[in-house]
């Protein structure tokens, strides 16, 4: 076969250490990605979770920018425009242009409450006249606001006793462990009811009840990671350099840590605005006239036979921030997972 | 080189895998056969594409891999284009396969005597008492001791020797016409190997199955295998039966892997190794896929893959060395002795066969 | 298998013993009395109901008393409705509780697993994608507000069930299914990703080899290797329905403890609440012992050992 | 070997490891061994899984808190170190090659930065610009060169890892070396590199090194003196050469007669020796015994006659 080609004169001497340049047998062919640049190119793959993200974003700064700009007062009653129903401009469908059915007919609740043409309310008005739109924005800043501030307290304690949990091991990480057990046999709910009923209700008591008890989830998997970890042989690495405990953990453990911390919080943040939203609406949160979606739902239900929007709209941004926490949490865990590597 | 000995003939087998940066070129036209009863081993480090290889027989494929050509004759059809269905009636039927960690490979849930008797009840559609009662003699045949009272325990329970012969033991409980043995004795200490080894030797003889045995231990080659295939970068590089191979081989690749590893008389100050590592099959280069790490390259190396070359009838090599034009090179110390003990065999073997005659001749005479 | 279980039991009574003396000086912290709420009383009026709850003794005495009582079952006098004993009130609400928790818990977990089961066999194909769609919604919509809409438009709308009553079986379906859409959606996606990581694993890659059809896989080797780890959430699942209780039996307006809890807070009923946090507190160190006895029996690993973990 | 003129630089004497004591699971995964390491040496210690040779080189490192038992190293109880100084510079004299290159490597760091961590511990670099010189320095000793120190390990190929594991060690100029199976996770191919190259580091800086390993051919290639380790306890130290050549204690033998050769017409005249563990728990007391000059074995007081008639018909014994 080989025989019948003419081959080129000089095949057959050896090969000169120029030919061999070219073929560096220790050359990285792919690409250098860093860990975080894999996970990243890993997660833009992910429709759901890249979607999520920026639905998360705009929420976050239509809920932010509001504190600035923002289409009414939330605060501000006109007991004359009391229970106007959506109306979005350029909107003719029944439901989002400002009609609604009274005693079996269709009518035009702004026209009838004596309000110019100009003037629209996206999500409605509420009991007392407020703008919806205004409210939902608001209570959607608070929600966030105590869900962040949850998460960083979550982020301080629950990966600090995790981290000492799993690091120390022996009779340290068996008391750690005994005190969470105990924490984790009372339902969550129940105590934070007790921390709020003993702090007042109220933002802060919310917070500090949210903090209290959502690091221990945390605490649970840094320390089944730590644990994992510490017995990896670039631990006993730094180990063998002498590397001290305190220069390990935030040199070795807390880079290694990082993407189960981050997935996490993922999880933790739509728990406590989902706390914050249940406490709010049994009627031991946030008291009005500040709002959260929790109240707002709470307001919203009364009516929802008569008047649904009025819990249609806070339900559905509150399931959607749920849901893109959601999403994006699952989307970060595969995107960290080598093992979804392909 | 069809032969009606053979069993399995794999023929001009590609295989890619889908991956984000590309197709890699997993298994890059691969033929060889299997002859019925012998022990082929297949030998070749990791990312060789020995393990794709015997997945792409079994059907077993990751999803995704891309098979882009090739076909696998098995009793005169195509294993490649048979139906999932189909695959499913010749695979612990026909083509049984052991893998490599004894550790992970059986079900932590479920009584071992189950697992052995399974292969029974799916292809015998056999009751499950009876099945057990074959399971049971199975267990005795691979060693397991105290296999009346073993046979309801857990794999756990069970240490990683002798889990590893209740898993040749599923493979072998239905007498299939070809075991394939994945590494099976990577994980085991080198007392357990030998045990292992000697117990699929024993049962070879009486079950009388072909065996492709892939591994990267040479050592392990030598006392196993009848014939030898090496792979390297996705490629078969050299083959010949386990004498040639060991003895007379002729790639320098097959070279470098019997000069590196010591054996316990080594005695030299430096080892003789490959230098580099082996390419990445993403980007395969252009000639001979070892030329990079190859003392012994020549210019065309660089530019086209080189054919396979005869030794003997049953030993081919794909090296440009041993073209006609090619220089004549001398093999590192360790090997031109292997080959001095090759010649010295080869004499003897003559010998002997004219000796044979001799006695033919003077037996016709009288 | 005995001493491991011995073992446990002493740190369920620890557990408890630890739960009833932080909410009793926790308690004992909060301003407001059961007088709170009532009108204007003399000072021996006052005397004499602080003498009935025993509030004039010594609080490390009340503390005694208390422990005392709550070992026999008696967590006092509700402040709320004088002269009911609160384990009374408890006693007679728990039964909508049970029911409408076990209800949630079995049907949300059976859908849960075959959601999850399908959704791992089918991995990648549309069956996987709704699965998950099912089950993201599951843990995205609060239960509040799934009851809402589902006493709307189930009950008022279309008037399939009736809606905030307590009576027969057909009064529990709305609340069931709102309590059991969190426990269907977090067992779909545990079952679905335990399955996903046992399909992978070698020993299906050998149960294939045997020949195995995809269903045999599935059904002999995949299926009992990714339910046995489902035992673990249970518990988790069950601090679930008893958060959602206490929001969805109000909204159906079930006479369950759920609803107790929530009056009681708004009320101030010291008394109710603790001796509500001990109730929930002990039905779930109760689960957890069973769970983790259970994981034992079924998984062959650990029952050899006798001990969990 | 020379034994006069060699001086000690390990010495473990009764050293023990238990995990777990005095609970139902405890584990004695290294139960009284001793023996001596001499400087420049390589001393094998070769075992199966669970022999406790991974847990001992461990325990020398002191990683582990030993359960009984003393380590001296250059003449210093490894235990009485107490000041930071006399640690710190036990963490440089002594360094470690580890098992599994993908393990050892920490994911999230440059190569460049998890070669200098030993120089930033022990401040040896000057400046920047020295620190990256050393790095670089390291980096060629090793067969890598200096592009290579802004990638990240998960870049590299295992025996690349290796090497640079090996240079991470070498950074802090040790004098004693502890392989932990530096080679058994590497492809044929790869260990002969890795094995060259650290006989090369050996001959070049005077290293000592404890070579951990099950595969023997490499520790007998290795090593001047192997010690055979099973179920945690010291069974035979002898010289490589002669513990292959002349084995006494029966383990040896059959662990011996259990390594595959790469030599078929070996192969197929093969015997293997069986060896029954449970001798060793018939409740006999059994120390190391030197049984030939500098050749061990472990024995019980009734058993040493049997081990010297062995040697004597090796003729490792002179009448």
């Amino acid at each position: 076969m080989a025989d019948t080609v003419k081959l080129p004169e000089d095949s057959f001497k050896p090969m000169t250490p120029e030919d061999r340049g070219s073929l560096d047998s220790e050359k990285i062919a792919a690409p250098s990605l860093t860990f975080r640049q894999d996970a990243w190119r890993r997660l833009k793959n992910n429709k759901g979770a890249w979607v999520s993200l920026i639905v998360l974003a705009i929420i976050f700064i239509m809920a932010f920018g509001s504190l600035f700009v923002s289409p009414h007062n939330p605060n501000a009653v006109h007991p004359s425009y009391a229970n106007l129903p959506s109306k979005i401009p350029g909107i003719g469908v029944n439901g989002f242009n400002g009609t609604l059915v009274q005693a079996g007919q269709r009518i035009d609740a702004y026209k009838q409450a004596g309000i110019g043409t100009g003037t629209y309310y996206i999500m409605g008005t509420d009991y007392l006249g407020r703008d919806l739109f205004s409210r939902v924005l608001y209570g959607t800043r608070i929600s966030l606001i105590i869900a962040l501030v949850a998460t960083l307290f979550d982020l301080t304690i629950g990966v600090t006793y995790g981290m000492i949990s799993g690091w120390k091991g022996g009779r340290v990480d068996t008391i750690m462990q005994r005190i969470i057990e105990i924490i984790l046999s009372i339902p969550n709910l129940v105590i934070i009811v007790l921390l709020i009923l003993i702090l007042k209700p109220g933002m802060t008591s919310i917070i500090i009840a949210i903090a209290l008890t959502s690091w221990v989830n945390m605490a649970r998997l840094v320390r089944a990671q730590t644990m994992e970890l510490k017995e990896q042989e670039f631990i006993l690495a730094a180990r063998t350099l002498g590397e001290s405990s305190m220069k390990i953990s935030f040199k070795h453990l807390l880079p290694n840590l990082s993407s189960v911390i981050i997935i996490n919080t993922m999880f933790t943040i739509p728990n406590a605005i989902f706390f914050e939203a249940t406490l709010s609406y049994i009627g031991i949160g946030i008291s009005s006239p500040q709002a959260s979606l929790g109240t707002l739902l709470n307001d919203g239900q009364k009516n929802f036979q008569f008047l649904p929007y009025q819990m249609w709209w806070p339900a559905l941004v509150l399931s959607i921030v749920m849901l893109a926490f959601n999403l994006l949490g699952d989307g970060l865990r595969d995107a960290f997972d080598p093992r979804t590597k392909e | 080189m069809d032969n009606e000995k053979d069993i399995l003939e794999v023929r001009n087998l590609e295989v890619n895998f889908k991956t984000y940066a590309g197709d890699v070129k997993a298994i890059r036209n691969v033929s060889f056969d299997l002859r019925k009863g012998e022990t082929l081993a297949i030998v070749g480090e990791s990312g060789s594409g020995k393990s794709v290889t015997t997945r792409t027989i079994m059907g077993l494929n990751a999803r995704n891999a891309d098979i882009v050509n090739g076909s696998i004759m098995y009793k005169n059809e195509d294993l490649l284009k048979k139906s999932d269905k189909d695959m499913e009636g010749i695979r612990g039927q026909d083509i049984a396969e052991i893998f490599q960690d004894p550790m992970t490979s059986l079900d932590p849930t479920m009584r071992i005597g189950r697992q052995i008797a399974e292969p029974l009840m799916i292809h015998k559609g056999m009751k499950k008492e009876k099945a057990l009662a074959q399971a049971l003699e199975m267990m005795k045949l691979v060693g397991i001791t105290d296999a009346e009272n073993r046979i309801n325990d857990y794999p756990h329970q069970f240490s990683g020797g002798m889990r590893q012969r209740i898993v040749i033991a599923i493979a072998l409980v239905n007498y299939p016409e070809i075991l394939i043995a994945d590494e099976p004795t990577t994980a085991l200490d080198v007392t357990i190997q030998a045990q292992i080894l000697h117990l699929m030797k024993e049962l070879q003889d009486k079950i009388s199955t072909s065996i492709i045995f892939i591994t990267h231990d040479l050592g392990v080659v030598a006392g196993m295998a009848d014939r030898v295939a090496v792979m390297y970068a996705g490629q078969i590089v050299e083959y010949g039966t386990v004498d040639e191979i060991f003895y007379n081989p002729k790639h320098p690749y097959t070279w470098g892997l019997l000069s590196s590893m010591p054996t316990l008389d080594t005695k030299s100050d430096v080892l003789p190794s490959i230098p580099g590592t082996p390419p990445d099959l993403l980007d395969p280069p252009a000639g001979d896929a070892f030329a990079a790490r190859n003392e012994y390259a020549l210019k065309i190396d660089s530019q086209r893959q080189p054919p396979f070359f005869k030794v003997s009838d049953t030993h081919y090599a794909a090296t440009w060395l041993l073209h006609p034009d090619a220089p004549k090179v001398t093999p590192p110390a360790q090997i031109v002795a292997r080959q001095k003990k090759f010649a010295q065999m080869q004499q003897e073997l003559f010998k002997q066969q004219q000796q044979s005659h001799r006695v033919e001749e003077e037996e016709e005479q009288q | 298998m005995a001493k491991y279980l011995a073992k446990r039991i002493f740190y369920l009574v620890l557990t408890l013993f630890i739960v009833i003396t932080v909410t009793f000086f926790l308690m004992k912290l909060l301003p407001g009395t059961p007088l709170t709420n009532q009108a204007k009383l003399s000072k021996s009026q006052i005397a004499l109901i602080y003498q009935q709850y025993g509030l004039d003794k010594p609080v490390w005495q009340q503390y005694l008393l208390y422990l005392a009582g709550a070992v026999r079952g008696d967590f006092g006098t509700s402040f709320q409705f004088s002269d009911q004993p609160v384990s009374y009130l408890i006693s007679s609400r728990i039964g909508p509780s049970l029911q409408i928790g076990l209800q949630a818990m079995i049907i949300g977990v059976l859908l849960g697993i075959i959601i999850g089961a399908f959704g791992a066999m089918k991995q990648n194909t549309w069956i996987d994608t709704s699965a998950t769609v099912v089950s993201i919604l599951g843990i995205s919509i609060p239960s509040f507000v799934l009851a809402v809409l589902l006493q709307y438009y189930l009950g008022l709308k279309a008037g399939w069930f009736p809606i905030a009553e307590w009576g027969g079986f057909i009064y529990t379906v709305l609340p069931t299914l709102a309590l059991g859409a969190t426990p269907l959606a977090e067992s779909a996606r545990f079952v679905r990703t335990e399955m996903v990581d046992v399909l992978s694993s070698d020993y299906i890659e050998l149960a294939k080899a045997k020949g195995l059809s995809k269903a045999g896989v599935i059904y002999h080797h995949a299926l009992r290797n990714s339910l046995i780890p489902l035992i673990t959430i249970v518990g988790p699942l069950a601090v679930n329905i008893m958060t959602g209780s206490m929001v969805v039996e109000n909204i159906f307006s079930i006479p369950g403890i759920g609803e107790q809890f929530v009056k009681s807070v708004l009320t101030n009923d010291y008394p109710t609440i603790m001796g509500l946090t001990i109730v929930y507190s002990f039905m779930l160190c109760v689960v957890l012992l069973i769970t983790d006895i259970l994981y034992g029996i079924v998984d062959p690993r650990i029952r050899i050992t006798g001990k969990a973990n | 070997m020379d034994y006069e003129n060699a001086k000690k630089i390990l010495e473990v004497k009764h050293l023990k490891q238990y995990f777990n004591v005095g609970k139902a699971d405890e584990v004695r995964a290294v139960d009284d061994i001793s023996f001596d390491i001499y400087e420049g040496e390589t001393f094998g210690l070769v075992g199966e899984s669970g022999s406790g040779k991974t847990t001992a080189g461990r325990a020398i490192l002191h990683l582990y808190e030993p359960t009984a038992g003393e380590i001296l190293f250059d003449g210093k109880n490894v235990d009485n170190f107490t000041s930071m100084e006399d640690k710190a510079e036990f963490h440089r004299k002594m360094q470690m090659i580890f098992q599994d290159p993908y393990a050892s490597l920490n994911p999230r760091m440059k190569v460049k930065d998890i070669v200098a961590e030993g120089i930033d511990i022990n401040h040896l670099a000057k400046d920047d610009a020295d620190r990256t010189n050393q790095v670089e320095t390291l980096l060629e000793t090793v067969g890598l060169n200096k592009d290579h120190s802004s990638r990240y390990p998960h870049e590299f190929s295992g025996g690349q890892r290796q090497r640079i594991g090996i240079a991470r060690a070498l950074a802090v100029h040790p004098k004693f070396v502890i392989a932990d199976e530096p080679i058994s996770a590497l492809d044929v191919s790869i260990q002969a590199q890795v094995v060259n190259l650290m006989k090369k580091l050996q001959r070049e800086q005077n290293l000592t090194y404890l070579f951990i390993a099950h595969d023997l051919s490499m520790v007998k290639y290795i090593s001047d003196r192997i010690g055979v380790l099973h179920y945690g306890r010291m069974l035979e130290i002898a010289d490589a050469d002669e513990i292959y050549a002349h084995p006494l204690h029966d383990y040896t033998k059959s662990l011996l007669s259990a390594v595959p050769v790469p030599d078929p017409e070996f192969e197929r005249t093969r015997q293997e020796i069986k060896y029954d563990a449970s001798r060793e728990n018939d409740g006999k007391e059994r120390h190391l015994v030197e049984i030939a000059p500098h050749h061990y074995v472990r024995a019980a007081p009734d058993e040493i006659d049997m081990y010297k008639q062995r040697a004597h018909a090796a003729s490792l014994l002179k009448e």
